[in-house]
């Protein structure tokens, strides 16, 4: 099944979806399978791992420290490949794969998204790939059935958004602040205005990301968005208190 | 530079979304500046009389008889106001920002020098100015960071991967996406995502626009060859721009050698086979990378020169040849510089001395009725930590031990 | 000039009989160079090709603005090469050697800027180099030393007297007077026995040539005031010279104050009842001396300026009145640093700061109709040490105590 | 008696006489009184005090330290004048006060002459004053007739002795090779062609000076020269071996 129709299926049933995220071989390749059991248990919807890579541009201070820690730890991209198809295996929820584009392009563009489909994973978030940069890529994506997850910002103007309809499945992925992942947003008028501007350029279901910590963001999304999207929270989370953290904490996200 | 801001297959604009508006604000108020013959005007005004332009081109008649071959030329980048070519293009986007409103500036600096001119260029134009610094650069060159926060610019170090100037240049983006409405990036060298490339060129080509009107009134014909230190590209794209369109110029890049091309300690992206395509920062151009794509670490005496990546433009002229690379290791030229400043009274930055170290291995075999151009792309006396620690010169190294005693007391 | 080298009744050459021919030589070549259109030539030649003639003249805006009176400019000698506008005089000299066939030059050097200029121009000339220099001054300016040496000069370190410049400029008369045959001193200020006051202020006569041609293109007429710093006076009277015809400009020279006027701790020659007439170092001038004739300590945070004497020529300007002297005291000099980096990205150096001092005391009284020339002898990157040390900069002592334990270490 | 008659008085029982040099204050006065005692019984026909100066640009750093280590000590040119008095008053060979211009330009030209004139002093050697410099100072020597010492050089050209001589009185100060005062001298051919030159530009006494260090070096001058000048030696012998070692050098000279 194509990830937007499965994220459609799942929404039949909740009034809003979680997505998580983590970063892959941070701090060990063990802990993320603990971390995503305890995450699809305890109902998260859909996971983005991240491959990491050593110039993550558009992260924050603890993605970028976990990027940087599992490199230093010897993550290679195919152990990533090979964990996400495990994944896959294991659990009934989409994953996905976020990366920075040097990641892709260096592995072969063609022969990553082979894998992946092979993998079973259902689509792929590229933060510095805007459409303009990625003509091969979208083809591709095209060809082997995943989704492109495209980005909206809150400086897109509404045409800008139109534009990167046309490319985008599965779900677009709304930034909800300038900036980069990790600090705490604002649900306020303007956001409402921005998502109100997102809704209207596209069809896609609208994910909701960038400092989203608690179940009150979660609730303050609810109708305007289809997803929300729990990043650097449970990262710090894990740091602090262990992998057998996360299932409490998602749990009492509902 | 094609609409989407390649040059060949190299180049581009790998950019978060957040920033595709300002971007396309840039590139359309740098389109009408590209057109504007007046705003050229304004350009040339401010570099002649707050900066040095035109910079001489000084004949160097002891080191052309030393090598007995081509008359050698050294364009004089170092005269200019903080001591480098970088101002030619913090000045450039100096103008651009005031243009386009915007009231802050932020920058990357590796060896301190774009951090200087972008800190000097602030105070000129009565914006506020954060500079994003490597942690280990910060302590390598505390003079610059020193002279920046005396004009006014706060400079954060950055304690994140290499701690060196792509890890600032990873934070640069971070405080721009995040501040993006008011602040403009003054992107520091011929790199980074498009319209920079192009942009950073232009504003350079000054360089040798001015070199090719003065090496005919001197020499009476062009250059055979002409040579600069390759480190993002903007001062070898500065020089070399008006030389592309003389066919019978022979343009010379010299990269850091490092501790030599087979010791894995270097910045050589062009003249060995260690970089490979890739993406990161921006921009599509060779990198050092691993074979995951990862960054390496990467070694130059010259901080400046101490950078993974290379200009798109130069990899799109080195692919088509109309490039020549070549790399000059740490000792290398650390002799080049030595010889320079006993035979002409001048002290090239450790960066430009790799131009100079370029330019000595072939000097000679050119004849006296030919000439040379090296682009000296700044001044060496910024760099005394570097050079006296690369000299292990005794006294001062007693010096610092004394003050550093003194400071210690009180 | 008098046949007898007086200005009035300062100057003269009060010199052992050893060095009376080469006097005589010395006054014959400049002689034929004064009266030689060809001579001059070649100097503007020179001086724009090897060093960045014409240096600009900028308009300081912001500073103006801030104190809203005349609109402010500044000459900026600190863009010639080595750093300031020692050069002017130094490659002057540098070609009369060349003509009068020495091969070695000496020089004394106080902040160690004439000790830098004169390795320069000796390593582009081919001369030997000896630079005598306090060894108070070599320990506080260790990097110029380092430099003077890397360019191919002997720096002697002067252990006599007060170990600072007046000692230094001893020690060169002394090895002149055994080496006169084949050696040339290359006087780095308008002092010293006749003809050097006026040779000197004479090659330096290039800086308010340019500014005065500059400042009528900018501001359509002659400016109401010049400033400019007073050390021995070479830059003083290099940009008053021009102005000195203009009946309406008014010129203030800017003497060191230190640590005030009735401190004792100063170097007030001519705006302090401090100082007399007197005779020393070859030439008569108003000096800083005891009633016995002994010179005292001078105190300043410049260097440069940290001098007993002053040009005969200044004395005499003095006394007729067509030059007025004031004096900035250590602390202002900082303050009017301060805000020149600040407000236009412009670092003066110490010495230049008290003319950027005096100025700022009386921008204000004028009208924005009226134009001000602030001479800025030279650049104040070379002081890192001297400045980082008044703001007392503690990440600076930091890193400067890191490093000394370092070099400990091994 | 005026300087020059004295000393040709003297010159009938000798073959060449000798000239002495002092810092006065160095170390003290009452080592100058010693010192000069020891010169005197010893056979020393003529004796140059010098008055010492902040800036001594003729001296070597043997005189240049006695000048410093002198007004360190607290010497003031009224104890030299005052000083210079006394020893004539005791001893019976000529004074002559060794100074630098500004010493006396300082004082008062007049001033000081007058009171050099009124102790008995004979002449002054002052190394930084040539005669173009020195119109009102010749004119006073003439007043008060106090001998004017000027100095030839190697440099000088025979013009130029020429118009020395021509100011001059006492004697002519030759000073024997190119340098400041304290080094060894060479008495070769060109030393010899030299002193040639000296001896046809004037009549008056001439004096060498500069480097004379032992007996062979003044048996060298010998109907050459009419008096031999020993300066820093004397000052090196009192500051390691004491003033009473002075004596029983200079007699050994003859
Ligand atoms: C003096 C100097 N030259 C060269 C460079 C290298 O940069 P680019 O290759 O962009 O000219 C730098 C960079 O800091 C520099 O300071
Ligand atoms: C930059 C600068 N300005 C001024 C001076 C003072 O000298 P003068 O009064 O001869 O210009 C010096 C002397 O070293 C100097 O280095």
């Amino acid at each position: 099944m194509l990830l937007e129709q499965q994220l459609r299926n799942a929404l039949e049933k909740k009034d809003i979806l979680l997505m998580t995220h983590i970063v892959l071989g941070y701090p060990s390749f063990d802990v993320n399978r603990e971390v995503i059991k305890q995450m699809v248990e305890n109902g998260v919807d859909c996971i983005e791992m991240q491959i990491p890579f050593s110039e993550p541009m558009a992260d924050g201070p603890v993605i970028l420290k976990a990027n940087q820690d599992a490199l230093a730890a010897g993550t290679k991209v195919e152990d990533c490949i090979t964990f996400g198809a495990e994944m896959v295996k294991e659990y009934d929820i989409p994953f996905l794969f976020m990366t920075y584009y040097n990641i892709i392009f260096k592995y072969g563009e063609e022969a990553f998204f082979k894998r992946a489909a092979d993998s079973g994973i259902k689509g792929f978030i590229v933060p510095d790939l805007p459409p303009e940069m990625g003509e091969s890529f979208l083809a591709l994506a095209d060809k082997y059935n995943l989704a492109p997850i495209l980005i909206y910002a809150p400086t897109s103007t509404s045409e800008r958004m139109g534009e990167l309809a046309a490319h985008g499945r599965g779900f677009i992925y709304c930034v909800a602040r300038r900036g980069v992942t990790g600090k705490k947003s604002e649900f306020d008028k303007d956001f409402d205005n921005y998502l109100g501007r997102c809704r209207a350029a596209t069809d896609l279901p609208l994910a909701v990301g960038f400092g989203i910590q608690d179940k009150e963001d979660i609730e303050a999304l609810k109708g305007k968005a289809d997803m929300a999207v729990i990043g650097s929270r449970t990262i710090k989370l894990v740091e602090q208190d262990g992998a057998k953290a996360v299932g409490p904490f998602i749990a009492g996200l509902k | 530079m094609d609409r989407n801001g390649f040059s060949g297959k190299w180049g581009g604009a790998y950019i978060p979304e957040v920033l595709y508006q300002t971007f396309q604000e840039l590139k359309e108020e740098y389109a009408r500046c590209r057109k504007s013959p007046d705003f050229w005007q304004e350009y040339l005004e401010l570099m002649s009389t707050y900066s040095c332009r035109p910079t001489p081109l000084t004949y160097a008649e002891n080191l052309s008889k030393h090598f007995g071959g081509a008359k050698i030329y050294i364009k004089r980048e170092d005269l200019n106001h903080t001591g480098a070519h970088k101002a030619n293009n913090v000045m450039g986007q100096g103008l651009l920002v005031k243009r386009m409103g915007k009231k802050r500036v932020i920058a990357e600096t590796g060896a301190g020098q774009h951090g200087m001119a972008t800190a000097t260029m602030a105070a000129k134009f009565g914006l506020e100015c954060t500079i994003y610094m490597g942690e280990e650069d910060v302590m390598r060159q505390r003079p610059n960071v020193f002279w920046m926060e005396k004009l006014g610019a706060t400079v954060v170090p950055v304690k994140d991967g290499s701690r060196t100037l792509k890890d600032a240049i990873n934070e640069a983006f971070r405080d721009w996406v995040t501040n993006v409405d008011d602040t403009h990036y003054v992107f520091g060298t011929a790199c980074g995502p498009a319209p920079f490339p192009e942009m950073v060129a232009w504003f350079q080509s000054i360089i040798g626009m001015e070199a090719a009107d003065q090496i005919l009134k001197y020499h009476g014909k062009m250059p055979k060859k002409v040579y600069a230190c390759v480190g993002g590209g903007s001062n070898a794209m500065g020089i070399f721009k008006r030389f592309l369109e003389e066919t019978d110029v022979e343009l010379v890049g010299v990269e850091a050698g490092g501790h030599g091309a087979d010791s894995g300690a270097h910045a050589i992206r062009l003249s060995s086979p260690d970089a490979t395509p890739g993406v990161a920062q921006g921009y599509k151009t060779m990198f050092l990378q691993d074979e995951d794509g990862q960054m390496k670490h990467t070694h130059s005496v010259a901080a400046g020169l101490d950078y993974v990546g290379v200009s798109p433009i130069l990899s799109d002229l080195w692919e088509k040849k109309q490039v020549r690379f070549e790399s000059a290791t740490d000792d290398e030229v650390i002799q080049a510089l030595d010889l320079t400043m006993k035979k002409e009274g001048i002290i090239p930055a450790l960066e430009s001395a790799h131009a100079f170290a370029g330019a000595f291995r072939e000097a000679g075999q050119l004849s006296p009725d030919d000439a040379i151009i090296i682009n000296q792309s700044g001044r060496g006396d910024k760099d005394i930590f570097t050079i006296a620690h690369a000299y292990a010169d005794p006294s001062w190294k007693e010096f610092i031990i004394g003050r550093g005693k003194e400071y210690s007391k009180n």
